[in-house]
């Protein structure tokens, strides 16, 4: 048996690391995604404040950190029996647009991209997004930067701090929005709507014209059957704030549909030996292993999986777009890893059009920024859509408001064990027996797991290069017989 | 061989330090497990060098100043008496017992009491053994 | 430094990694926004997990001083981050503690409160979620069917860079402003005289109150100890008289007074001005002396409002601190 | 930075040390210490021969630190100091350890000695690595004298002062000068008036040039503290009749005087419910008056005297107020030759004579036609009741006479109480105002009983009169005199050494926090606006070091107590107890 290591391909806590056994024919036997690191948080939030760990549990990831500050947000108000005044509630969801938005844009452009634009199976230092840019032209390059940036400019405005946000506060939020800057965001705003507009344009044209791209999203090695996890709003439709988590079966039917305070009933973990990185799946169903279909358990959280589990969108664009994706896929729900992408730029408009709105809501420039607060509940649950996954903060407190327990599942957690089927099911799809592992197929083995857009993906975002990938043939005793390394 | 406990001690020069003097001239006896440092105002004490104190192996440490009202400064041992208990929930959280660390008032002239407070506080760190601290802490410097 | 074909001063040879960090590191570093070309023009990143085609085995190939400059965000929590730091500090000529968690360890620096038991327990075991009958813990190697499979030791606590390797600078910050790297990198770049070796840069020796816009006056005392929600800040007012505990006196500027700008206290993430090791020993001394009573009862009381001195006065530093860690 | 040449000497002095500390073995040891360059033992290194040892190596080894193990630093730091600059070294390149008052007397095991004294010895040698030379500094001195009381003691301090030509500033709280003294009669043993004597002096006070008098004055309070800055240049703020004037002034002399003891307190006595019986302050005024006469007006054919009320009793006082005795005899004479035919018992446990003329007034006294009865004056005091009316008295003294050991009734007309002297109530508050300290007894407390009896731990203010302690009028007088003498000195040196360790702020790193401008009791620290930074005033600044330990980002250091200083002496100081711990915990391991 020969023993396949890619190490590292990156990392969420700590660098991820691909294991791909192959059987003595040469074929695929199995595929471990390892994830080899470990902080603790759930431990360590004990015995802090509660108000302080929207701005401890951001450390959690510097790529999303605006996502656990909400999710963490929102359980401190919850811990206290406090909702946060209109304009508090509209700034936060402000701000997050924001957060989704740079973090789509460069997602697509740095890792997405340079695979259909540029080619799957194109030079790795020509498959990047100066690759993209030779393509599609120099401007893209520079707007996409631009972009980006200017996201971030609204975080650090309505965050206090363009990494690690210092915005919320039990019953609110420290920092109101002017009239000016308002109206600064709102012209912002309508150039991400252009933006995304555009991008959806280039995904249209470059990808989806081209039979080749096409075929490989509709069928390919890429597709799982999983159940699909989204938060909604009251209509079912997509909503990255706030609203009750919705879970639609493989065949589209509702799972489940339940508030923040109740996701001890739906989701369990489920700890392998082998990773420090826990297993989530849904508690009703069961743990039945990494396999697909009906009857796992396993589920994925992701771009993807929130349309499926939703019934549309809330803005016009996004809705339109949302229902030309369904009906050239047939139907929902959609189980092709690779639409994922497509769903992402949806969600891109979907975001920037909410940001639009957000921005012409004469509440937004409120003054009534924080709800007075009281006395600890004592326990409190904030989810929200990570744009990795559902992210869910449960903080149970004394009487002082101390910590006495945190339970945190994290956005890339919830689609562990989809990873690892993704990977299994491309390798196994990729890699023939007898054939030589060339750098194309290493690399579309990355894409299956690149579309997940784990957490630390997105921190490669604009700078020339690819993910590292490496490919050790390794006898049964372990010994490397064959080293692949693309280069 | 028996355990005999470190106790670092910070005195102030005009109050606890001639106190601890008059024990000598009275030439009264008590553990020798008391090493006293000289600072002119309890006030001068910081947390740092209670906790570097701690750090360095002191199994207790042992701040004294002028009683309330007769600091020599005026309110020096006031501000130290404040710090003080901010430290002890400190070093509680740390894990460290707070019979370990100890503010006492002691004028000029309580030789006697200097010599009591000695001896009792000499008992009570026996009483609680090795602070092992310094073990926790070694870290190799580079 | 080898020389580029054309002649030119030769590129720096660049490494950025990271030990048990969040990626906010990398991302400052990535924030250079447009300014990034201007960098890339002057040097090469030869080593960059998130970002490079680098492995482990071309470090170990490379001969020792190779690399000119290595950002090393993120502290040393397993086995794999202390074998990365070693080996990143022979091959580097300025080895650079990028960031808080490598400077003084930093929030993952907060599970020095426990030990590695009582984080697996509560992650591994009894975490709600978690179904778990078989109390099935990770282990360093593990045998499945098809071969062996490898994760790093777990340590029993985190360390700041400085406990397992020589640092040459630290650059402070959680993450560090991407402004200030701009700086310390351009002056490496330009050859520019850096300060002696051991020191902090790309940060001001003066603190935050230097540069904090709030109304600051001598009357600094302390009746009660409030929490940042019990209190209707009026945003301009510096924060140790309106109660609330701050940590800028104690904490060097240069972020830009980010956290405060923002209305939230500032928690220390720069670390302590020149001369100060324990940061958080020097505030408690200040905090204690600003307490307006010379009542044991009465002082006893407003220090029972500080909930939690040591995760909040060792917010980002707690292994890098006198006290490296909770005595167990 | 300079390399650093230590020389550490070891003290036997005599067998003081050296026989619960093998000094011998301890100054080999230490020569292996880092920059030790040589470490010696001597028997007396207080001695000259001790200290040209000192001075000899500093020249020959080119030593530039030293460490003193022997006595406490507040017997002879400055001793050695001196013998540092005598080598042109500066004195605060200098650390001394504290072998004797804090190891060799304090312990009985010559092992565990040695070893603390190791330590001690270790921590001194790793702090005076990081010594620095400090320049003194030299302050001129104002030469106004303020002068708080204006009783015997204050006047006589004040002329003494005047006539050699320097202001004087006398601050008096009553509307009147003379205190006490004024309200006396004639004054033991020689039965001179008090008043010639008195009123001759206040006259002379009230018109002389160089004294300006305070009537019904009080000092008034600015930052907490009613007197700000050092010996040499003190200034303060008074009140007098509703006006304030802001006083400069180079030395501080307190003569507060006495507060008669409170008889009432002593119930035996029913002083305050029984018309006739009266305290000797009482009396005094009966005497002035020129009749003697009891409250319903008639001449008293009893009289007697009770000594020691409220003193040398543990409930009361326990001290002896020393002019009671003599006083109660100075009565005796003056009721004798107004009253021939008046009886006269004079109650008394001791009979304290002491001084000039004062024992020929007790013989004296004693062959007067008067009774001399003792009682005890620990247990059983006297008991006095009011006669019935049947008697031919007014009261009734019932108490164990000691030497015939019989209970027995004395019928007086009139008791005198011979009341003690006590602190003012306002003692601590005065004391407070001028940075001294009080005895268990409340009265202030002198630098050195013996040495130095009217100086004080404070420089610049000195201690006179009753407020020190009980005393008569010519020892208050002589010891004011001599504090005016120390004062005169001290304006003709014209020049004082003001505090050298003060706090000094590093302005490179001070961020205006300004967290220590409240810190500082002496209102030294100031912040800049337009620095941005807080500003130390040497001249004010005492060198607590309250303000570096307040100051949160370490800009300001504290001289010759750095954190660097004491931090090494703490390391130092476990070095050696840091392996022996090891070493304990290996063998439990």
């Amino acid at each position: 048996m020969k023993q396949i290591t890619i190490d590292p391909i990156t990392r969420l806590e700590g660098h991820g690391k691909i294991e791909i056994f192959l059987d003595d024919e040469g074929d695929v036997e199995n595929v471990y995604f390892q994830v080899p690191e470990l902080r603790g948080f759930e431990k360590f939030c004990e015995g802090r404040p509660v108000e302080e760990l929207s701005q401890i549990v951001t450390k959690i990831c510097g790529v999303c950190p605006g996502c656990h500050h909400m999710a963490s947000g929102k359980a401190a108000d919850a811990v206290y029996g406090v909702e946060p005044p209109p304009t508090a509630r509209k700034l936060r969801e402000l701000f997050y647009m924001a957060h989704f938005i740079h973090s789509h844009i460069a997602h697509f452009y740095a890792l997405a991209a340079p695979d259909f634009v540029v080619g799957p199976t194109a030079k790795p230092e020509e498959r990047n997004i100066l690759g993209v840019v030779k393509k599609v032209g120099k401007e893209i390059g520079t707007e996409v930067i631009k972009q980006r940036r200017i996201a971030q400019e609204i975080q650090a405005l309505l965050g206090g701090h363009q990494t690690h946000v210092v915005m919320n506060i039990p019953g609110g939020v420290r920092k109101g929005l002017s009239e000016i800057e308002r109206v600064d965001i709102l012209g912002k705003a309508h150039r991400f709507i252009e933006f995304a507009r555009f991008t959806l344009k280039l995904f249209n044209n470059e990808i989806l014209a081209n039979k080749v791209y096409l075929d490989l999203i509709l069928n390919g090695p890429y597709s799982l059957k999983l159940h699909s996890m989204g938060l909604v709003d009251e209509n079912n439709k997509v909503n990255f704030y706030d609203g009750k988590v919705r879970v639609v079966d493989t065949l589209g039917n509702e799972h489940c549909k339940y508030s923040p305070n109740d996701y001890m009933d739906y989701v369990e973990e489920r700890v392998e030996p082998w990773s420090y990185l826990k297993f989530p799946y849904l508690k009703k169903i069961g743990w039945h292993g990494f396999k697909e279909g009906q009857d796992s358990g396993v589920y994925h959280a992701t771009p993807l999986s929130r349309l499926n589990a939703a019934d549309g969108m809330t803005t016009p664009e996004a809705q339109k777009e949302y229902e030309r994706m369904y009906s050239v896929f047939g139907g929902k729900p959609v189980h092709a890893t690779m639409a994922m992408h497509w769903a992402r730029l949806i969600e891109l408009l979907y975001a920037s059009e909410r940001c639009f709105e957000l921005a012409e809501d004469p509440d937004i420039t409120g003054s009534e920024l924080r709800a007075s607060v009281g006395k600890p509940i004592g326990e409190g649950v904030g989810i929200v859509e990570a744009q990795r996954g559902t992210l869910t903060h449960h903080y149970w407190t004394n009487e002082k408001g101390i910590v006495t327990k945190a339970n945190i599942i994290v956005g890339t957690t919830n689609n562990n064990a989809a990873i690892c089927m993704s990977l299994k099911k491309a390798a196994q799809g990729l890699i023939k027996k007898g054939e030589v592992v060339s750098d194309g197929i290493l690399n579309m083995i990355e894409m299956a797991f690149r579309a997940y857009d784990p957490c630390f993906s997105c921190a490669t975002h604009h700078l020339p290069g690819t993910m590292p990938l490496i490919l050790n043939i390794r006898d049964k005793e372990g010994n490397k017989i064959n080293t692949l390394k693309r280069d | 061989m028996q355990f005999q406990p470190v106790i670092v001690s910070f005195l102030c020069n005009w109050c606890s330090y001639t106190g601890a003097d008059l024990a000598g001239t009275s030439r009264m006896k008590y553990a020798s497990n008391i090493r006293i440092i000289r600072v002119m105002c309890s006030g001068r004490i910081e947390p740092t060098f209670v906790l570097t104190a701690f750090k360095e192996g002191a199994d207790g440490v042992l701040i004294c100043g002028c009683h309330p009202g007769d600091c020599h400064y005026h309110e020096g041992n006031y501000k130290c008496l404040r710090r003080f208990h901010l430290l002890q929930k400190y070093i509680q959280q740390m894990g460290i017992h707070p019979d370990r660390l100890r503010l006492e008032w002691i004028s000029a002239s309580e030789g006697k009491q200097f010599v009591e407070l000695a001896d009792e506080i000499t008992e009570t760190i026996s009483k609680l053994g090795p602070a092992r601290i310094n073990k926790y802490m070694e870290v190799a410097k580079y | 430094m080898e020389k580029k074909e054309n002649g030119q001063k030769p590129k720096l040879k660049l490494a950025v990694y990271w030990g048990a960090a969040c990626g906010g590191c990398c991302v400052s570093v990535l924030d250079v926004h447009e300014s990034l070309f201007a960098v890339t023009e002057k040097a090469d990143f030869v080593f960059w997990p998130i970002a490079l085609d680098i492995k482990y085995n071309d470090i170990k190939a490379m001969p020792d001083g190779y690399i000119d400059v290595t950002l090393f965000n993120g502290a040393v929590r397993n086995s794999e981050n202390e074998y990365m730091a070693k080996l990143l500090r022979d091959k580097t000529k300025i080895l650079v503690a990028y960031g808080s968690c490598a400077h003084m360890g930093g929030i993952p620096g907060l599970a020095n409160f426990f030990n590695k038991d009582e984080i697996f327990n509560r992650v591994y075991l009894t975490s709600e979620t978690t179904f778990n009958p078989e109390q099935t813990m990770p282990q360093t190697e593990y045998e499945v069917t098809e071969g062996k499979l490898h994760i790093p030791v777990f340590f029993d606590d985190v360390k700041p860079l400085n406990h397992v390797v020589c640092v040459d600078y630290y650059l402070p910050g959680c993450p560090p402003k991407t402004e200030r790297l701009v700086e310390v990198f351009m002056a490496i770049a330009t050859g520019a005289q850096l300060p002696s070796k051991n020191s902090v840069i790309g940060a001001r020796d003066k603190a935050q109150c230097d540069e904090c816009d709030r109304k600051k006056t001598e009357n600094k005392k302390i009746n009660k100890i409030l929490r940042p929600f019990e209190i209707v800040d009026d945003g301009e007012t510096c924060f140790l008289e309106q109660g609330i505990i701050c940590m800028g006196p104690a904490t060097r500027s240069g972020c830009g007074n980010r956290c405060i700008k923002g209305n939230a206290p500032c928690r220390g993430c720069y670390g302590p001005p020149p001369d100060i090791t324990d940061p958080g020993a020097k505030m408690m001394s200040a905090l204690g002396t600003m307490i307006d009573s010379n009542d044991p009862i009465a002082i006893k009381e407003i220090v029972e409002d500080i909930a939690d001195p040591a995760g909040t006065f060792y917010r980002f530093s707690l292994p890098g601190s006198i006290l490296r860690r909770k005595i167990l | 930075m300079e390399e650093k040449r230590i020389g550490v000497y070891i003290c036997w002095c005599g067998t003081n040390i050296a026989n619960m500390v093998d000094v011998e073995a301890l100054s080999k040891e230490m020569q292996s210490l880092p920059n030790v360059v040589i470490s010696k033992d001597y028997k007396y290194m207080c001695s000259d021969p001790g200290q040209d040892i000192i001075v000899n190596d500093i020249k020959e080894y080119k030593l530039n630190r030293i460490v003193v193990a022997a006595c406490s630093p507040r017997m002879h730091e400055i001793t050695f100091r001196k013998a540092l600059e005598t080598a042109g070294l500066n004195p605060y390149m200098f650390e001394m350890a504290n072998i004797r008052e804090h190891a060799s007397w304090v312990h009985t095991d010559r092992n565990e000695t040695t070893g603390k004294a190791r330590d001690l010895i270790a921590a001194a040698i790793a702090r005076v690595q990081w010594h620095e030379s400090l320049e003194k500094r030299i302050a001129g001195v104002n030469p106004a004298t303020l002068i708080i009381g204006g009783g015997i003691s204050g006047i006589s301090a004040a002329l003494e002062i005047a006539n050699a030509g320097k202001q004087v500033y006398l601050i008096e709280k009553s509307g009147t000068l003379g205190g006490i003294a004024a309200g006396i009669d004639l004054t033991y043993p020689f039965l001179n008036s008090a008043k010639q004597m008195i009123d001759h002096k206040i006259n002379t006070v009230m018109n002389h040039p160089m004294i300006s008098v305070y009537l019904n004055a009080e000092v008034k309070p600015e930052f907490g503290k009613k007197i700000v800055g050092l010996v040499g240049n003190f200034e303060t703020t008074i009140k007098s009749n509703g006006e304030e004037t802001k006083l400069n002034f180079g030395n501080v002399i307190v003569a507060t005087g006495l507060k008669p003891f409170d008889a009432q307190k002593v119930i035996n006595y029913g002083y305050g419910k029984l018309p006739n019986v009266v305290t000797s302050v009482d009396f005094e005024k009966i005497l002035k008056s020129g009749v003697i006469i009891t409250r319903d007006g008639r001449v008293p054919k009893d009289i007697a005297i009770i000594h020691c009320v409220g003193s040398r009793n543990e409930n009361y006082n326990a001290y002896c107020s020393r002019t009671c005795c003599m006083t109660a005899l100075k009565y005796v004479n003056q009721i004798k030759s107004a009253l021939p035919k008046t009886n006269i018992y004079d109650i008394y446990s001791d009979m304290r004579a002491f001084g000039k003329g004062s024992e020929e007034l007790y013989s004296i006294t004693s062959r007067k036609n008067m009774m001399f009865l003792t009682f005890d004056h620990k247990e059983n005091l006297p008991q006095i009741k009011q006669a019935s009316y049947e008697d031919p008295f007014n009261l009734l003294i019932e108490f164990k006479e000691k030497f015939s050991g019989e209970s027995i009734e004395v019928p007086a007309d009139m008791v005198i109480l011979m009341v003690g002297m006590e602190a003012h109530d306002d003692a601590k508050q005065i004391a407070h105002d001028v940075g001294i300290s009080l005895c268990g007894n409340r009265f202030f407390i002198e630098r050195h009983p013996k040495l130095d009896p009217v100086a004080t731990t404070t420089d610049g203010v000195y201690v006179v009169g009753t407020c020190q302690s009980p005393k008569d009028i010519p020892d208050s007088v002589s010891q004011a005199r001599a504090a005016a003498a120390r004062v005169l000195a001290s304006i003709l040196v014209g020049k004082v050494e003001v505090e050298v360790t003060t706090a000094s702020v590093n302005e490179e790193v001070c961020c205006g926090c300004q967290t220590c401008i409240s810190v500082c009791p002496y209102t030294a620290i100031s912040y800049s606006v337009e620095d941005k930074v807080s500003k130390v005033n040497e001249i004010l600044c005492k060198g607590c070091g309250t303000c570096s330990s307040a100051c949160p980002t370490g800009a300001i250091r504290s001289k010759h107590f750095t954190d660097q200083q004491i931090l090494s002496q703490i390391e130092g100081m476990m070095s050696a107890s840091k392996s022996k711990k090891n070493l304990i915990e290996i063998e439990e391991t």
